[in-house]
C-alpha cells in the first residue's frame, strides 16, 4: 500500500532523474572532454617537476598534496572517532 | 562513440542509493544505499576524466599516446578514503543503535517532537 | 580614540546609538530611586505587611506556587494548535524522511532554477 | 620582526596546518598528564586565534591573500590554475573569527565540563579536528579542497555528538545528522564533478571566471545550495540541527554553530561568488528562494520553540529562527543583485541588509553560544534539562543568572545589546523590498523573547526548590569561557559601529566585489 | 570472535607474507607504477584483516592493543605533515616539493620520462608516511569493530 | 568494439548488482552484492584507464567495506524484518 510520502518521494525522485539525465546528456559527450587545460598541463609537465612517472601519485602528493593531508585527517578523524565509540565507559 | 551509458550509470546508481536511503527501514540497507552513491559518485568522477583511446597517465613503459586526466582520478582516491572513513563511522553508531533498541528499525528513531 | 567609539551607528534610514538609550536608562533610574524617596517609611520587616494578600486565602506551598514550564503561554498554544500539530507532524524524527525533505527542496529548486 | 613577517606570510598555511598538527600530538601528549593536554588545546587554540587576528589585520588593510600549497609560482596568467591555494578575503577572515571565537571558549569550557567523562584524548583531538575543518571551510578558494573540509566537519562533529555513547538520544542524533550531511556532501561532490567535467578546473575564482550558466551550471547551482543550505540547517532541511544540538555535550554544541555557519557560508560563497559573474541571470527566483526559506526558517524555529520544554531543545530551535535572519538579509540583498533593472547605487537598502545579515552570523553564533553554554552550566549543576523540573536556580547560580540574562536580551534582539543592531539594520532593510517580509521578521523576534522569558521564568525565577538546594555555582573555567563570550555581546552592542565600520562592512564588500576575489586572476 | 579451522589458518598464514610483500612493493614503487599510499596501505590492512578473521579477535587481542594502533596512525599523520612542514623550511612554501633536483635521497632528476626509484623528492617520503597511516587506520578499523562485537557476544 | 561493448555491459551490469544489493532481505547476501558492485566498478575504473583507483577500489571497497559491513551485520541482526 503506498502512502502519500511513498507519492511525493517516487515524484520529486523521478524530477531529480529527469534533471540529472538531461544535465548529464548535454556535458561533454564520453570520452572527449572540450576542456583540458588543467590536465593538460599536468600531463605535460609532471615528470619534469615532480621526478614521478605515475601522474596520478603527483597530483596526489604534490600538485594537491593538501587535499591529501586532508584526506589523511579525515580518516584519522574516522579511527578516532570509531575508538571514542567503542570506548570503555567509567563504571 | 557510446551515447554516455556510463553517465546515465551514474545517474541510476545515485537513484537507486536515495530511494533505498528514502524507502528501506533497515538501518544497515542505508547505508549501503549511501555506498551506492559514493560508487556512483566516483564512477561519474572517473568517467569524466576518461579520453577516447587513450592510455593511463604513467610513464613507465607507456606505449605513449593520448593520456587519461589524471586529476579526476586524484579525486577519486580522496572520495574513496573519505567513503570507507563515514560508512565504518556510521557501522559503529549503527552497533551501538542495535544494542540500546534491539532491533535495527529506522522508525525506532523517533524525535523528541512526537 | 574616544570619538571612534562614540559615534553614531547610521542604519541607512536612521540612526541608533546604545551609548546615549544607556545614559537615558540611567537618567530614568535615578529619577526613579528620587520619586521612591518620597514614599511611605513606615514599613516594617517581620510584621503582617510582608506577607502576600491573596483576598484572604490560604498562601500554597512554595513548590506549588512555581508555574510549570508547559503550562506557559497556555492559551497560545491551545489557540495555535492546528499549526502546531501540523509542523509536529513533520518532525518526525526518522532519517528516511530528513533525506526525503532534503530531495524534495532540490526538486522545487530544480524546477525554480532549470525551467525558468 | 623578521621572525613575524614570515610567520605571518605562511598564516594561512599555518591557521590549517597547526590546530591539526596539534589534534595529531593530543593523543600523544594525553598519555603523559591530562592537565598538560588541556594547557596544551587551549594554547594552540589561541595561537591560531592570535594568527587569524594579525592576518585580519593584513587583510583589513591591503585586500585579500592568495597563498598556493606547493609552489612559490602559482601558474597564474597562464591559462590554468593547477595547485590548491587558499584564497582569503574579508568574508573568509570574518568567519575565521568565528570559528576560533567558538572554538576558543568551548575548549575552556570543556576543561571543567567535561573532566569526569572518559574518552579525553580523542575528544579534544577531535575537538581540534572540527575546528581544522571549520577554518579550512572558510578559507580555501578551491572547490574539491572545500569538500574535503566539509567532511572533516561531518565526521567530526558526528563523533562529538555521539559522545554520550551510553545515551541512546545521543547515538541516534549522531548517526542521523552523518547519514544527512554525508548526503548532502555527496551532492556537493556531485555538483564540483559538473563543474569540473565543463570547465576542467576546480579554483573557485577560475571557475567564477569561466561560468556560462549552461543548463548544466544551473544544475551543478541548485545541488550545492540545497546541501549546504542542509548543512546549515534551514527549514525543511534543519530536523537534524535540534536532535544534534540538544544531544551533544554543551561545548559541542556551542562549536556546532561554527559548522552550521560554515554551510551557510558555503552558501553565500556559491551565490555571490562562485556564480558572481552571472548573478543576473540566475533570475529573481534565488533571491526569493533565500527569502522566503529565510522566513519560513523563523517561523517554524520561533513556533517550534515555544513548545518545546528541554532546555536544550527549546535553544536549538531558536538558534534556527536567528539563521532565518541570516538568510533572510542576504536574500534580501541578492534579489536586488539579480535585478538588472535595480543597480546597487538605486538600491542601498541591499547593501545594508547585508551588512545586517553577516553582522547577524556574529551575532547569532555569539548569543546561542553563550545561551548553550549556560544550559550546560544548569545541566552541570542539577543534572536536570526539563524545564518543567528546574526552578528557582538563581538564587544559587548568580552569575549564570546574569549570562543568562544577557544571552536571552542579546538573542531576542533588545536594545542595546548585540541581536538588536542587526536585527535593526534588517528590519530597516527589508522593509524596503516588501514591508511583511520586516513585519514577520520583528514578529519572530518578539515570540524570541517570549519564548527565552519563559526559560527564565521557569529555570532560574521561583521559589527556591528543595531538590536543588545543595547547587553550587559552576567551577571558574566555565564561567570563564562564559565571560568570554558575554563579553563579546557587550563590546558588540555597545560599539555597533565600530564592528561594523571594521569587520562586517569589508566582509560585505568582499562578498559582492566579485572582481576583487578574482583579481590576482583577471589583472595579474 | 573465535578463530577458524586449521587449514583456513594456514591458508591465511602461506598468503599472507605475499600480500604484504605486494601491498609493501604498491608503498615503495607509488610514484613509478600505480599504486601508492593508501593504496598499498589498503593491500595490507587488508591481509591484516584475513589473518584477523582466519585467527580470530582473541588471538589477536593478545598480540596488539588498539593503543598502539592508534600511537602508529598518530606517528604516520605526523610524519606526513611534517614532510609538509619542512616545505616551509627549506622550500618556502607549504607542501613544497624541496627535495627535486637535490642531492639528498629521492633528490635524482629524471630524464626525460625515466623516473627511476631514486627520484620524486618528496613524494616517496610522503607515501610512506600515508602507508603506514592507512595501514593502522584501516586495520585499526577493523581491529576494533571486530573486538567490540566479541566483547558484546562474550556479555551476551 | 569490443570495448565499447564492455562499455555499455559493465555500466548495466554495476547497476544490477547494486539493484540486487538493495532488494535482497538477507543482509548478508547483500552485502556480497555490495563487494561484487564494487569488483565490478573496479574493473570499470580499470577500463577506463585508471589502474590506481582500480586498486583502491579493489582494496578498499570490495575488501574492507565488506569486512567491516560483514561485521557490523554480525553485531547485529542477520536478516531485514518483514515492515
Amino acid at each position: 500500500m503506498l502512502t502519500k510520502r511513498d507519492y511525493a518521494a517516487v515524484a520529486f525522485l523521478t524530477i531529480i532523474t529527469v534533471f540529472l539525465m538531461f544535465s548529464m546528456l548535454l556535458i561533454h559527450p564520453f570520452g572527449s572532454p572540450n576542456a583540458s587545460a588543467m590536465d593538460q598541463y599536468i600531463i605535460d609537465n609532471t615528470v619534469e617537476e615532480t621526478g614521478a612517472n605515475n601522474g596520478v601519485t603527483s597530483v596526489v602528493f604534490d600538485y594537491r598534496g593538501f587535499d591529501t593531508l586532508g584526506e589523511a585527517t579525515v580518516l584519522f578523524t574516522a579511527v578516532a572517532g570509531v575508538i571514542m565509540i567503542f570506548r570503555r565507559l567509567k563504571k | 562513440m557510446i551515447a554516455n551509458i556510463p553517465y546515465l550509470a551514474v545517474v541510476g546508481l545515485i537513484i537507486i542509493g536515495l530511494s533505498a536511503v528514502i524507502f528501506k527501514k533497515n538501518l544497515i540497507k542505508i547505508i549501503i544505499g549511501i555506498t551506492i552513491i559514493q560508487s556512483g559518485v566516483n564512477l561519474f568522477l572517473i568517467t569524466l576524466g576518461y579520453r577516447e583511446g587513450s592510455t593511463a597517465p604513467i610513464w613507465t613503459s607507456s606505449p605513449g599516446g593520448v593520456m587519461a586526466f589524471p586529476v579526476p582520478q586524484a579525486l577519486t582516491l580522496t572520495s574513496i578514503v573519505i567513503g570507507v572513513a563515514v560508512t565504518a563511522l556510521m557501522l559503529s553508531l549503527v552497533i551501538h543503535l542495535y544494542r540500546h533498541h534491539g532491533t535495527l528499525d529506522v522508525r525506532k528513531m523517533g524525535g523528541d517532537d512526537q | 580614540m574616544l570619538d571612534m567609539f562614540l559615534q553614531t551607528f547610521d542604519t541607512g534610514n536612521g540612526f541608533w546609538n546604545p551609548i546615549v538609550w544607556i545614559v537615558a536608562f540611567v537618567v530614568i533610574f535615578l529619577i526613579v530611586v528620587i520619586i521612591r524617596g518620597f514614599g511611605n517609611k513606615n514599613y516594617k520587616k517581620g510584621t503582617g505587611q510582608t506577607k502576600a494578600f491573596l483576598s484572604g486565602n490560604q498562601e500554597y506551598e512554595k513548590t506549588q506556587m512555581h508555574v510549570k514550564a508547559s503550562n506557559l503561554y497556555w492559551g497560545w498554544t491551545e489557540s495555535m494548535k492546528w499549526v502546531i500539530d501540523g509542523l509536529k507532524k513533520m518532525h518526525t524524527g526518522n532519517v528516511s524522511d530528513y533525506v526525503l525533505w532534503f530531495v524534495v527542496v532540490m526538486g522545487i529548486l530544480l524546477l525554480c532554477v532549470g525551467l525558468i | 620582526m623578521n621572525f613575524l613577517d614570515q610567520l605571518l606570510s605562511h598564516a594561512p598555511a599555518l591557521l590549517v596546518a597547526i590546530p591539526l598538527l596539534g589534534a595529531f600530538l593530543t593523543p600523544l601528549i594525553g598519555r603523559v598528564n591530562d592537565k598538560l593536554r588541556n594547557i596544551f588545546v587551549i594554547g594552540i587554540l589561541g595561537f591560531t586565534g592570535i594568527l587569524v587576528i594579525l592576518l585580519a589585520q593584513q587583510i583589513f588593510a591591503s585586500g585579500p591573500i592568495t597563498y598556493v600549497f606547493g609552489s612559490l609560482d602559482p601558474y597564474v596568467g597562464k591559462e590554468t590554475v593547477i595547485r590548491i591555494l587558499f584564497e582569503i578575503d574579508a568574508l573568509s577572515i570574518f568567519m575565521a573569527m568565528i570559528a576560533i571565537v567558538l572554538s576558543f571558549s568551548a575548549a575552556l569550557y570543556s576543561w571543567a565540563y567535561m573532566e569526569k567523562n572518559t574518552g579525553l584524548d580523542k575528544y579534544y583531538s577531535l575537538l581540534l579536528l572540527l575546528t581544522v575543518g571549520m577554518l579550512g571551510m572558510v578559507l580555501t578558494g578551491d572547490m574539491f579542497n572545500f569538500f574535503v573540509f566539509l567532511e572533516i566537519t561531518s565526521i567530526a562533529s558526528c563523533a562529538l555528538i555521539a559522545f554520550y555513547i551510553n545515551k541512546v538520544k545521543s547515538v541516534e542524533a549522531g548517526f542521523k545528522y552523518i547519514v544527512v550531511s554525508t548526503i548532502g556532501a555527496l551532492f556537493v561532490l556531485m555538483a564540483i564533478a559538473l563543474l569540473y567535467g565543463q570547465y576542467d578546473a576546480l579554483n573557485i575564482a577560475k571557475l567564477a571566471d569561466s561560468i556560462t550558466f549552461s543548463f548544466v551550471d544551473k544544475i551543478a547551482l541548485v545541488l550545492l545550495i540545497a546541501a549546504l543550505a542542509m548543512k546549515g540547517g534551514i527549514v525543511p532541511m534543519h530536523m537534524w540541527l535540534p536532535d544534534a544540538y540538544s544531544r551533544a555535550p554543551a561545548s559541542v554544541s556551542l562549536i556546532l554553530i561554527g559548522t552550521t555557519q560554515a554551510g551557510l557560508y558555503g552558501v553565500f560563497r556559491v551565490l555571490f561568488t562562485l556564480y558572481g559573474n552571472v548573478i543576473t541571470l540566475p533570475t529573481i527566483s534565488m533571491g526569493w528562494a533565500l527569502v522566503i526559506l529565510g522566513l519560513l526558517t523563523m517561523l517554524v524555529g520561533v513556533i517550534m520553540a515555544l513548545i518545546q520544554i528541554d532546555f536544550k531543545r527549546l535553544i536549538a530551535y531558536g538558534a534556527i529562527a536567528e539563521l532565518g535572519y541570516m538568510f533572510l538579509g542576504v536574500g534580501t540583498c541578492l534579489t536586488i543583485l539579480a535585478n538588472p533593472d535595480i543597480t546597487l547605487a538605486q538600491a542601498p537598502f541591499a547593501f545594508e541588509a547585508l551588512k545586517g545579515g553577516l553582522f547577524h552570523v556574529f551575532n547569532d553564533a555569539l548569543d546561542v553560544g553563550l545561551l548553550f553554554m549556560v544550559a550546560g552550566a544548569v545541566y552541570y549543576a542539577t543534572k536536570e534539562t526539563s524545564l518543567n523540573r528546574l526552578g528557582g536556580l538563581a538564587r544559587n547560580m548568580k552569575y549564570t543568572t546574569i549570562f543568562f540574562i544577557i544571552g536571552l536580551l542579546a538573542i531576542s534582539g533588545i536594545p542595546p545589546m548585540n541581536g538588536f543592531a542587526s536585527k535593526l539594520l534588517i528590519y530597516e532593510s527589508t522593509y524596503q523590498l516588501n514591508p511583511i517580509l520586516s513585519i514577520i521578521a520583528i514578529l519572530s523576534s518578539i515570540m524570541l523573547l517570549a519564548i527565552f522569558i519563559k526559560v527564565f521564568h521557569a529555570a532560574f525565577l521561583g521559589p527556591k526548590l528543595p531538590q536543588f538546594d545543595t547547587v553550587k555555582e559552576v567551577p571558574r573555567s566555565m564561567l570563564l569561557a562564559m565571560g568570554f563570550i558575554a563579553a563579546f555581546i557587550i563590546i558588540f552592542g555597545l560599539f555597533p559601529d565600530l564592528i561594523v565600520n571594521t569587520i562586517v562592512d569589508p566582509a560585505a564588500n568582499a562578498l559582492i566585489d566579485n572582481a576583487g576575489y578574482m583579481r590576482w586572476l583577471i589583472g595579474g | 570472535m573465535n578463530g577458524m579451522t586449521k587449514i583456513v589458518k594456514t591458508i591465511a598464514g602461506i598468503s599472507f607474507p605475499f600480500i604484504v610483500i605486494y601491498g609493501l612493493y604498491v608503498i615503495a614503487h607509488g610514484h613509478l607504477t600505480p599504486g601508492g599510499g593508501f593504496q598499498g596501505g589498503a593491500v595490507v590492512a587488508s591481509g591484516l584483516a584475513l589473518i584477523l578473521v582466519a585467527y580470530g579477535s582473541k588471538w589477536a587481542a593478545t598480540k596488539i592493543k588498539e593503543h598502539d594502533l592508534s600511537l602508529l596512525e598518530s606517528v604516520g599523520a605526523i610524519g606526513f605533515i611534517t614532510v609538509a612542514f619542512f616545505g616551509i623550511l627549506f622550500g618556502g612554501v607549504f607542501f613544497s616539493n624541496f627535495i627535486v633536483g637535490t642531492d639528498l635521497l629521492f633528490g635524482g632528476i629524471p630524464l626525460a620520462g625515466a623516473a627511476d626509484i631514486n627520484t620524486g623528492g618528496t613524494l616517496p617520503l610522503m607515501n610512506f608516511a600515508v602507508g603506514l597511516k592507512v595501514i593502522a587506520g584501516l586495520f585499526g578499523i577493523v581491529f576494533i569493530m571486530a573486538l567490540a562485537i566479541s566483547k558484546k557476544e562474550e556479555s551476551a | 568494439m569490443i570495448l565499447e561493448a564492455i562499455h555499455i555491459i559493465l555500466p548495466i551490469l554495476i547497476i544490477i548488482s547494486a539493484g540486487i544489493a538493495i532488494l535482497l532481505k538477507d543482509l548478508l547476501a547483500s552485502a556480497v552484492a555490495v563487494a561484487a558492485m564494487s569488483l565490478l566498478l573496479s574493473l570499470e575504473f580499470y577500463i577506463l584507464q585508471a589502474p590506481d583507483v582500480a586498486i583502491a577500489e579493489a582494496g578498499v571497497g570490495a575488501c574492507l567495506t565488506t569486512a567491516i559491513l560483514i561485521l557490523a551485520i554480525k553485531g547485529t541482526k542477520r536478516m531485514e524484518e518483514e515492515v
